[in-house]
């Protein structure tokens, strides 16, 4: 997708000089790191630190999915924005940021609702997808993008204390709708604005989120394929747990699905968000 | 006998219990072997605070919360039908989407 | 030590709304946190996470020591820093960011080769330190520093694809040098020059530590005390490990301790480190 | 009979054990009960690639390593006398100095 040189320049060599000592990475690792054109979806308080790590380390290019400005109540965990950019596109905020810690990378603001009318074209630009969204329709439809489009999904979520990390759409693992077919009740969802969160927890789960997608970019094995990681901050313990493999009889992923290129969805709708709570739907990203 | 088990919640799920994560219960006796259908029926019977339908919806759990058995998503181990074993760890997380 | 006020303005309330309405933080905790000053040894890999994130949920006065500036390889990982920052002292890079982030927060630059002759005078200035150091050297004497002092000792390590992470000197709970007595051989330490290290690696160790240190200053339980954390980024584990209790025969925390205020040793010799690796020396905060 | 254990580095101790993190070994047979000690002196003629001085120093692991038995820090089993048992996991972490 993203073409990249193929040899490193020194002042590459200076600077990833940490990283290339690595054997697992190397100057191998770090040109297929370049080569990779990684999208997030969600500037804010999962986006930010996976982004920031994502730049730092050389990814050839980034693109982030944000249509909401920086809001002062942001700032308690979204680390990139700064008071000074309130009222700035947190994508463009977070592009800066990017840019300003590594100019080698390619930064690109996506500065739309992302619906189904563009969650594909945008999608098919990139090699790998972050989940750093925010609200329930976001994430099937990013699901469903990601499924149609062949690519893997590291997808992470925080609220209060805890925070939970899998990898979807990846080596006979599981897409999102293998494991939640049918989106839960609106009543059952909170979302950060309504129950909090603590911000460093979003920081953990977005910086494993940018390891993860470190180790598919250098075509390392990934950690959280067919596994999912609970992370309960107040006790301060990690889980992992073995999950179902992809499941024949999904609607997207499955050997005969119904949710196809060109029949994407009302998302917002079918999550019944609209029904019941006019701030969800319009916090679908 | 009675057959003891741990059943913990998390993702917000133990708002709906007490704001309890972790609960040591001993299921009563019975002849057949518990179940997990088995289970939910006695949880919204002895342990639901508030709001059933945030918890069971039908016969199973409402979408959005995963079932694990002994950290393993319960679809690997039968679902509703698996056999509950003694001291078994059956937990309830409720999916997160913030960020 | 450090006298913030005693409610919060509307200003925080609206700030730091998505935390006030945990009830494990609440008014109660913002304010505790608003008084907490924490001390940061180390403006790298560990310490930029972990600042950052102790700024955005506003903790009342941040401490940064560092001597080193800011060059090109130190930007694969210690993401405050920026192209534009190299050249300037790392502790001032940190303490700009900081800033940036929350303006309601005191960040005080302390920007001094960290040594016997002032480690006393500076952690005796916080309530909570955090070592983010990157060597052997430093760890010793803040710990002895931190004993002397009453402080805990929120300490996190990274090196390659690991990382590690545990509280000293808090509730019984050991204290550096109960773990370990002697120092480790010369020729078995490994920096991050010389071993590398993934940069988000750090990221999540520094993340974590900001949380441990965000729960003492709300006097909510560590989870870390007596136990230590071990990560390994290459297969995503999480071990939490029992560690022993506070060792009656320490050195420093022990019931007849030698090593005592005005009589900390040098450290650097006490390590070592001169007699084999000058760099490493010079390395020493 | 042997004793099968599993023998694991982290912190970069594996760099001295051909770079592996995990070793299923079996002990052999031996007469009085197997100390970590005895493992130590087996460890370091049968599995050490290089540098010993890295790993063992006199009768003990070298300032820096720490040793856990079962995810716990062997000091609360007894150290060099701990009795080594059937399928227990026996660790040897080098600590992280940098950041
Ligand atoms: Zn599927
Ligand atoms: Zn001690």
């Amino acid at each position: 997708l993203f073409q990249h040189k193929e040899r490193l320049t020194n002042a590459e060599i200076s600077r990833y000089s940490r990283q290339l000592i690595l054997p697992e990475i190397g100057v191998k690792g770090q040109l297929l790191l370049g080569k990779t054109a990684i999208l997030i979806v969600g500037a804010g308080g999962l986006g930010c630190p996976a982004a920031i790590y994502l730049a730092a380390v050389g990814i050839g290019k980034i693109g982030i999915v944000d249509y909401d400005e920086v809001e002062l109540s942001n700032l308690h965990r979204q680390i990139l924005h700064t008071e000074r950019k309130v009222g700035l596109a947190k994508c463009q905020s977070v592009v800066g940021a990017c840019r300003g810690l590594n100019s080698f990378v390619e930064c690109v603001p996506h500065h739309v609702q992302f619906d189904s009318s563009n969650a594909l074209d945008i999608v098919k630009q990139y090699d790998i997808v972050l989940d750093a969204s925010d609200n329930v329709a976001t994430r099937y439809l990013l699901n469903d993008a990601c499924v149609i489009a062949g690519k893997p999904l590291v997808s992470g979520s925080a609220l209060r204390f805890e925070g939970q990390l899998t990898v979807y759409n990846h080596e006979g693992g599981p897409c999102y709708r293998c494991l939640y077919p049918k989106p839960p009740p609106v009543e059952a969802v909170t979302n950060c604005s309504d129950g909090g969160v603590l911000g460093v927890v979003p920081g953990i789960i977005g910086s494993l989120q940018a390891l993860e997608a470190i180790k598919l970019a250098c075509k390392m094995e990934s950690s959280y394929s067919r596994k999912l990681l609970l992370f309960d901050a107040l006790d301060g313990r990690f889980t992992a747990i073995k999950l179902r493999g992809r499941q024949p009889s999904c609607p997207v992923c499955g050997d005969s699905p119904t949710i196809v290129r060109g029949s994407l969805v009302d998302y917002v709708q079918f999550c019944g968000a609209q029904a019941s709570d006019k701030d969800k739907a319009l916090t679908v990203l | 006998m009675p057959l003891p088990i741990c059943i913990e919640f998390g993702g917000g799920a133990e708002l709906l219990f007490g704001k309890v994560k972790t609960h040591e219960v001993n299921l009563p006796d019975k002849e057949a072997s518990w179940t997990i259908k088995d289970l939910l029926t006695w949880m919204k019977d002895n342990m639901l605070k508030e709001r059933p339908e945030l918890f069971i919806q039908g016969e199973t759990v409402r979408p959005g919360i995963l079932v694990l058995v002994n950290d393993a998503d319960w679809e690997l181990m039968g679902e509703l039908a698996y056999n509950i074993q003694e001291n078994d760890r059956i937990v309830f997380i409720s999916t997160l989407h913030g960020g």
